[in-house]
């Protein structure tokens, strides 16, 4: 249970958010959408702590995340899947991996491993390649792979079907949903309007900087302004 | 931003008009004179060293070697009595030359590995002017006459003066060109700007050469106006202290090596009588700047320009709301 | 136009290009779609010289481009866009456009150094192109704005804007509406046709997107494992029950992609 | 060169006081550098106010104190040029005093020769600044290299009655200076031959090369130049080759400081042979000794008193006693007569000083030193070299 | 010929202990770090206050000094370098310039600049071995050398604080993410470059003896030295600085000592040339697009 009240971000001058408040409840599937530039990054960004909040409150089960640094927020199972995957390039596959269970002190990280390879064969095939080499889609399998392998309780999924082939963008909505069904909260942001409305319980739409519009899904769908503007008719 | 070029201008004809009157101003005093004399020439260095790593991001750590080649290029021509301008000119020739065959091999070369490779080639000139009697007699140093013309002081005062405000233009000039943009692009990315059809390797070599060119110019203003040249007026610490310029000046900006140049050559005369303390001073200058502005001191005129910042943030945010309103 | 021959590339033990051969004739949209890892990108590496080819030719316009370095290849015409955005982090759009301007400028040091005319003049033009190119991908607004500030989608226009420079008579462009929603998307669409039918230039293009890939395709080329596993119109290639197997995936409930 | 606009020094006229002297002071100038690799030369700054502290507190000379106005010229000689100018004309000095690093000094010297700022004992034994004679130019804080070298050279063949040579010389201008005395003198010397000359770089501490070179060249004695650090690494490095008898005789620049036992071990330093023109501190019983330890421990705690600050201390006695000499209304001119009267003057801690209008050499007496059971003794009675006729002559 | 080359040997291991200082600190932070010769110089000043001013044995001493160079170390990256952590490589370096000209001069202040003798860590006369003179102390500094080195080696290459900091150094905003504290990585680090610093400070002052600017030009014969290795490797830091030992005294001897710098650096470009990133430097610059 997370919980986003009146949060403003700052980028030297540029007011990126300005008052955002949004929730993830238990078990549930959230998407953010908004066109390019809207502050759908950023609202990760601040939830991972890596920029700070200007203003606002931001609450995790009910404790407020404002002093912590992202590696607490990891501890407590929030992770985060970048933009442009920020894979370390000159590791191996296998590396990645692994240190996406870095904080991780229990016993299932083998079982994750085997899991994680179970999703995507294809890095199975590449544990000894550095990911710096990968084509851009078997790094963004390695980017959704890395921040499973940290066993997370919210994950904060950023453009995951960046750059992947149909089939797979397919296996990894299903992904999506298996892992939210075993109890994970998700914070999707996805161009793919779509899927991302198919498949998550609640939206919220940003438009520069600030939440011009939210609903349950099914809902927003047949929202005619959405529809105009992100759905392309 | 016309008016903004138009302060621009204002400004620029001042710095102008107080290097023109600045003998005035200290009474003619040598020592001021030196001191500005000297503070010209490691502006034109730390503007030729920015154009390598401020421009190009390729880290040299030993441009000192330039001015070392530089200023034994017109000590020995001019023993031999090749005319002033023709010296002063093969300063700058010599010096690009060997910025070539020192460019050549380091282009190959990025981060620490050029670094190092040219630190090499900054402790090296010293020893090899030191040990080529021959040439460089060795230990004893040069003594370098000025042409008869310009044999006073103020005169050569004004020709420092002229040749740092022509060389800033010059730099300038080529840093806000073609090239200038493709030295940008080979630091930014060496991939996409080989895909734009920059040559990297050959611009690289370009890059070397005029900083080369135009430090060697400086190493022979140095050589004609102290009269002397020695292999110990330049060590690594000449190039340590030419890095530290631009990077606290503020790293590919034209005033920003000029900030920092002259801050780092006017504050000795604060620090000198301070016995021992003079490389607390220097160091902690250095290390404080950057704690306190990391991007250099040119990052303070940010402080100024909030305002244009946020009206091109509001622009955008209006045009956007434009497009979700309009179509 | 251009015609790849029988070429493999191949990494250590991984063959990414295998025996590939395709020909894009000239004026078309032609789309090269596959798997991820199917060596898409590669095929762009090779034409940009970033990679040479184990065996095989490349030819373009006649010319063998195995023979050319990176930096030669815009100068043949040859321009591109890149996978995940390869823009100049430091300058603002517009010097980042003016860059991609780089094979037409006069170069003349002398010139350059006194600021003379000549080389005032050829600024111009570069400024004018730019302004142009800015307009046509409708983010004037931004070009005064250093690139590392901007959003990944806006970067990737930037990106594609930069290709346009150079007037080239062939334009690549890999995933180039990856991380835009179907609005944009729809514009950039919009934006490739007009580089076909106003422009004149050859485009070969690399896209996951189908609904974009079926609407402006003339042509498509499938590869899988670095081989060509079909070809052919949009329609055939997307009823292809290999196509489907490898890449398409079935179309079931919630995946409306195309 | 530099221009003259302003007034020069000279302008002070014969009614007029000198520049930098006032009713109440005299300043002098002072340059060295005092941070960095070659700071150990700020000793020489220590030993100058030592001596000043205590001459002020005598009551100065002729009414007036001294003010020593020292700056850091890093050892770099465009920053030496830029502080002379600095002050000649700004602090206007009345003279500089004990100024180190040669080319620094060399940097300095035409445009000092054009003012007529007297030079008091450069902290260098280059032969530039004393000879051929240069009006304001006078002496040097410690022995003339060549000098050196050539008692050096006569004492090892005729004294010693060693004939073959090994030269190991600090590559730089020092070093090659000496170099190159050494093959001039050894001219004289039929019959005797240098093996070979074995360069060393100062910041290198690794010796061993050269120590290999010396076992492969055997020679029957072996001249260094060179600072203490280099000489004790290479005297510490032939002890370890076995080479432990064989003459070793050490400029006095690397030889002249106790320290040298600790640094090298005092086994390993004994026997090394070398001159001086000042005795050890601790060698000789005097009360002009004693009073400058006294006065030097007090004023600067903690710093080293042998070698580096005893030259300071001299050099300022010899600059105290030429302004004592030139009586209360100095001018330039009435100066550089009285320094003209030094003729093998002993009221200092040098063994004898001496200018004479075609000598401005200063030290020209010095004397042979060796270092035993953890002290430096002199060895030989004084040695004076003659510099027109180039004579050296032991003193019986 | 052999005695050169094991002298060689023995400057090359303490070149190979600076760069080893400098590659662990520019392994995990990207930061080539100028100021750590003076660091061990300070190290070095410290453990003598402990042998002389409190007459506590060598180990001790010895013990002393490299816990106050970790707590140095980290201290100085507290102050200095975390509040600049995301400014560009550069402009960190040169805050180190500033700090290595600082910390000379406070030294120079505090201690003097009159040189010291240092204690070996093994008194007594060399052994000869056949001709070969090697004495108890030098076999001792390379022991230490190849200890640690592997030590460290075993320590990146093995463990999870290992992957840690070599992940920190590709891309510290992405490490944030998995869960390491990178700053408190970075602090790690300093201190223990700064500790391995400490070692080579001491064991070097008994050659160079002990004085402000006694690490000098072995800071430089370090960078050489990593350089040669290629940065990153830390096998490489050691290996390299043998070669730059052995081929210093080669050509010390055979060609002319005053050239041993410029032939050394010749060397290194020639290298370098060959492979441009060293000789363990492995593929850094590894870009995909
Ligand atoms: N480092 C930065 N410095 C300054 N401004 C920034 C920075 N990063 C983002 N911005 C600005 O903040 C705003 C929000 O950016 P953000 O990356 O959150 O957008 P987004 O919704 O994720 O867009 P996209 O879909 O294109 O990824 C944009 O206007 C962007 O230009
Ligand atoms: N430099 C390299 N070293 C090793 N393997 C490489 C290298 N470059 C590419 N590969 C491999 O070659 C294969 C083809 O890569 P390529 O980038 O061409 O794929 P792609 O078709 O563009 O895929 P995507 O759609 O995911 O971008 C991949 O499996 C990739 O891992
Ligand atoms: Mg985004
Ligand atoms: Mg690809």
């Amino acid at each position: 249970m997370l919980k986003l009240h009146d949060i403003h971000v700052y980028y030297g001058h540029v007011h990126a958010l300005k008052g955002i408040s949004l929730e993830i409840p238990q078990g549930k599937i959230i998407s953010l959408l908004g066109a390019n530039g809207a502050g759908k990054s950023t609202t990760l960004k601040m939830i991972s702590r890596l920029i700070p909040p200007k203003q606002g409150s931001y609450d995790l089960e009910s404790e407020s995340m404002l002093k912590k640094t992202p590696s607490d927020l990891v501890k407590r199972g929030v992770i985060h899947c970048p933009e442009n995957r920020r894979l370390f390039p000159l590791l191996t596959v296998e590396e990645n991996l692994r240190i996406g269970s870095f904080t991780r002190k229990d016993k299932k990280v083998a079982a994750d491993l085997e899991k994680v390879f179970a999703y995507f064969p294809r890095l199975k095939e590449r544990l000894n390649q550095y990911a710096g080499t990968l084509s851009g889609g078997e790094q963004q399998m390695l980017a959704i792979a890395r921040a499973l392998m940290g066993n997370p309780k919210i994950l904060l999924l950023d453009e995951p079907s960046l750059g992947l082939a149909p089939n797979i963008i397919r296996d990894i909505f299903q992904i999506i949903m298996r892992i939210n069904e075993e109890g994970t909260m998700i914070l999707l942001v996805e161009q793919n309007v779509h899927l991302a409305l198919e498949i998550s319980h609640y939206t919220y739409v940003l438009e520069n900087g600030r939440i011009a519009l939210e609903g349950e899904s099914r809902h927003i769908k047949e929202n005619d302004k959405i529809r105009q503007l992100y759905l392309g008719a | 931003m016309l008016r903004n070029h138009w302060v621009k201008k204002v400004l620029l004809a001042l710095v102008v008009l107080l290097m023109a009157v600045y003998p005035l101003l200290v009474g003619y005093s040598n020592y001021f004179l030196t001191l500005f004399s000297i503070t010209c020439i490691y502006i034109i260095s730390s503007l030729s060293l920015n154009i390598l790593v401020g421009y190009g991001g390729q880290v040299s750590v030993g441009h000192a070697g330039f001015l070392v080649i530089g200023s034994y290029t017109v000590a020995i021509l001019g023993e031999r009595g090749v005319p002033f301008f023709v010296s002063f000119l093969m300063a700058g020739i010599v010096s690009g030359v060997i910025g070539l065959l020192i460019g050549l091999p380091a282009v190959r070369l990025r981060g620490h590995f050029l670094a190092v490779a040219t630190l090499g080639f900054g402790l090296s000139v010293p020893l090899l002017v030191l040990n080529w009697d021959s040439l460089t007699k060795g230990y004893q140093g040069m003594a370098v006459s000025r042409p008869v013309f310009l044999s006073s002081d103020i005169e050569f005062f004004y020709v420092i003066v002229a040749m740092t405000v022509l060389v800033t233009w010059f730099i300038r000039n080529i840093v806000a060109s073609s090239l200038g943009r493709a030295f940008v692009a080979i630091r930014d990315s060496e991939v996409a700007a080989q895909a734009m059809g920059i040559h990297v390797a050959l611009y690289k070599t370009v890059m070397f050469v005029i900083s080369a060119f135009f430090t060697g110019l400086a190493g022979g203003l140095y050589a004609y106006w102290l009269g002397y040249i020695s292999p110990s007026d330049f060590s690594v610490t000449t190039s340590f202290l030419l890095l530290a310029m631009i990077v606290v000046g503020g790293l590919a900006s034209i005033p920003g090596a000029i900030i920092g140049t002259i801050l780092f050559s006017v504050l000795p005369h604060f620090t000198e009588h301070l016995i021992g303390m003079h490389s607390i001073v220097i160091g902690s200058a250095m290390a404080l700047i950057i704690l306190l502005r990391p991007a250099g001191l040119v990052s303070l005129k940010g402080l100024f320009k909030r305002k244009l910042n946020k009206t091109v943030a509001e622009d955008r945010n209006s045009w956007l709301s434009q497009q979700a309103g309009g179509e | 136009m251009l015609t790849f021959r029988h070429v493999t590339v191949t990494f250590g033990g991984i063959r990414a290009i295998n025996d590939l051969s395709f020909e894009v004739p000239k004026g078309v949209i032609y789309s090269l779609i596959g798997p991820n890892g199917a060596g898409k990108t590669t095929v762009f590496n090779c034409i940009s010289r970033f990679y040479t080819p184990m065996s095989g030719e490349i030819v373009f316009n006649g010319e063998d481009l195995n023979k050319y370095k990176p930096h030669q290849v815009i100068r043949k015409g040859i321009a591109r866009s890149f996978q995940n955005v390869e823009l100049f982090k430091k300058m603002t759009v517009m010097d980042n456009l003016l860059t991609g301007y780089h094979p037409r400028m006069k170069k003349n040091i002398v010139s350059i150094a006194l600021n003379l005319p000549a080389n005032r003049a050829s600024e111009r033009n570069a400024v004018r192109k730019a302004h142009e190119v800015l307009e046509l991908l409708n983010i004037s607004h931004l070009a005064g704005e250093e690139v590392s500030n901007l959003s990944f989608g806006y970067q990737k226009m930037v990106d594609i804007g930069r290709a346009m420079m150079a007037d080239p008579k062939m334009i690549l462009l890999d995933e180039p509406v990856a991380g835009m929603n179907p609005v944009e998307t729809e514009r950039i669409s919009h934006l490739i046709v007009q580089l076909k039918k106003e422009m004149g230039y050859t485009v070969l293009l690399i896209e996951h997107d189908m609904s974009l890939v079926m609407k402006v395709s003339d042509y498509v080329t499938v590869m899988n494992f670095g081989e060509k596993i079909a070809e052919g119109q949009p329609k055939e290639v997307q009823n292809d029950p290999a196509v489907i197997e490898a890449y398409l995936g079935e179309v079931d409930s919630f995946v409306k992609t195309s | 060169g530099g221009s003259s606009k302003s007034g020069g020094p000279q302008s002070g006229g014969t009614a007029q006081l000198a520049q930098g002297v006032s009713e109440k002071e005299i300043l002098v100038g002072h340059l060295a550098p005092q941070s960095g690799v070659s700071a150990v030369y700020d000793l020489i700054r220590q030993g100058i106010q030592a001596y000043f502290n205590y001459t002020n507190e005598q009551g100065g000379v002729h009414g007036r104190k001294l003010k020593l106005i020292a700056y850091d010229d890093g050892y770099q000689p465009a920053k030496t040029v830029q502080l002379v100018k600095r002050l000649v004309e700004e602090d206007k000095v009345f003279a500089l005093l004990g100024s180190a690093c040669t080319p620094c000094n060399a940097a300095a010297q035409p445009y000092l020769t054009e003012k007529g700022t007297p030079v008091i004992m450069v902290s260098t034994g280059a032969k530039r600044f004393v000879d051929p004679p240069v009006k304001n130019y006078f002496g040097s804080s410690f022995l003339n290299y060549r000098v050196e070298t050539k008692v050096f050279m006569d004492y090892t063949v005729n004294k010693l009655g060693k004939k073959r040579i090994a030269i190991v010389y600090q590559n730089d201008d020092f070093g090659k200076e000496n170099l190159e005395a050494s093959h001039e003198a050894v001219k004289n010397y039929p019959g005797v031959e240098i093996l070979g000359e074995i360069p060393f770089v100062v910041s290198d501490p690794d010796m061993s090369s050269q120590a290999q070179k010396i076992k492969q060249l055997n020679p029957e004695a072996i001249i260094m130049f060179g600072p203490p650090n280099p000489v004790a690494n290479f005297k510490k490095e032939l002890h370890k080759y076995g080479i432990k008898d064989t003459p070793f005789i050490v400029s006095s620049i690397g030889a002249n400081d106790l320290n040298l036992f600790k640094l090298a071990g005092s086994d390993v330093w004994a026997g090394t042979i070398s001159s001086a023109v000042i005795p050890m501190p601790d060698a000789v019983d005097d009360p002009g000794m004693k009073l400058y330890v006294e006065r030097f421990s007090k004023d600067f705690p903690g710093s080293s008193y042998h070698g580096f600050a005893q030259w300071g201390w001299s050099a300022a006695q010899v600059m105290v006693e030429g302004l004592k000499r030139t009586g209360p209304d100095i001018t330039y001119d009435k100066f550089f007569d009285a320094m003209h009267t030094f003729d093998n003057w002993k009221g200092s801690m040098y063994s004898g000083v001496t200018f004479a209008p075609d000598n401005h050499y200063g030290l020209t007496s010095m004397f042979i030193t060796q270092a035993v059971d953890g002290k430096i003794i002199p060895i030989s009675k004084t040695i004076n070299f003659n510099p027109k006729t180039n004579e050296i002559t032991y003193e019986k | 010929m052999l005695q050169l080359i094991v002298s060689g040997l023995i400057f090359g291991c303490i070149y190979g202990l600076a760069a080893l200082g400098i590659v662990l600190i520019f392994k995990t932070t990207d930061i080539a770090n100028f100021a750590q010769g003076e660091m061990a110089m300070i190290t070095t000043f410290v453990s003598f206050m402990f042998l002389t001013k409190l007459e506590l044995p060598y180990l001790i001493s010895f013990i002393l000094a490299l816990v106050f160079a970790g707590i140095f170390g980290t201290v100085v990256h507290r102050i200095f370098m975390k509040p600049i952590q995301s400014a560009p490589p550069l402009n960190q370096i040169v805050l180190t310039l500033g700090l290595f000209l600082a910390f000379n001069g406070v030294a120079g202040l505090i201690w003097g600049h009159t040189p010291a003798p240092y204690p070996p860590a093994f008194a007594g006369d060399p052994y000869d071995l056949g001709g070969v003179f090697i004495s108890m102390n030098e076999v001792f500094v390379i022991g230490v050398t190849v200890i640690l080195m592997l030590g460290f080696f075993l320590l990146f290459r093995f463990t999870a604080i290992g992957l840690a900091m070599r992940a920190s150094s590709q891309d510290s905003m992405a490490s944030e993410l998995m869960g390491i504290k990178v700053s408190s990585v970075f602090t790690w680090t300093w201190g223990v470059g700064t500790v391995l610093g400490g070692v080579a400070g001491m064991l070097t002052a008994p050659f160079t003896f002990l004085q402000p600017s006694m690490m000098a030009d072995v800071l430089i014969m370090g960078f050489a030295a990593a350089v040669l290795g290629g940065f990153i490797s830390l096998p490489g830091a050691v290996i390299g600085g043998l070669i730059i030992g052995v081929f210093g005294n080669l050509i010390s001897f055979y060609v002319s000592p005053e050239m041993k710098l410029v032939y050394t650096f010749l060397l290194i470009i020639v290298v370098l040339y060959i492979r441009p990133t060293g000789l363990f430097g492995g593929n850094q610059y590894l870009k995909k697009v």
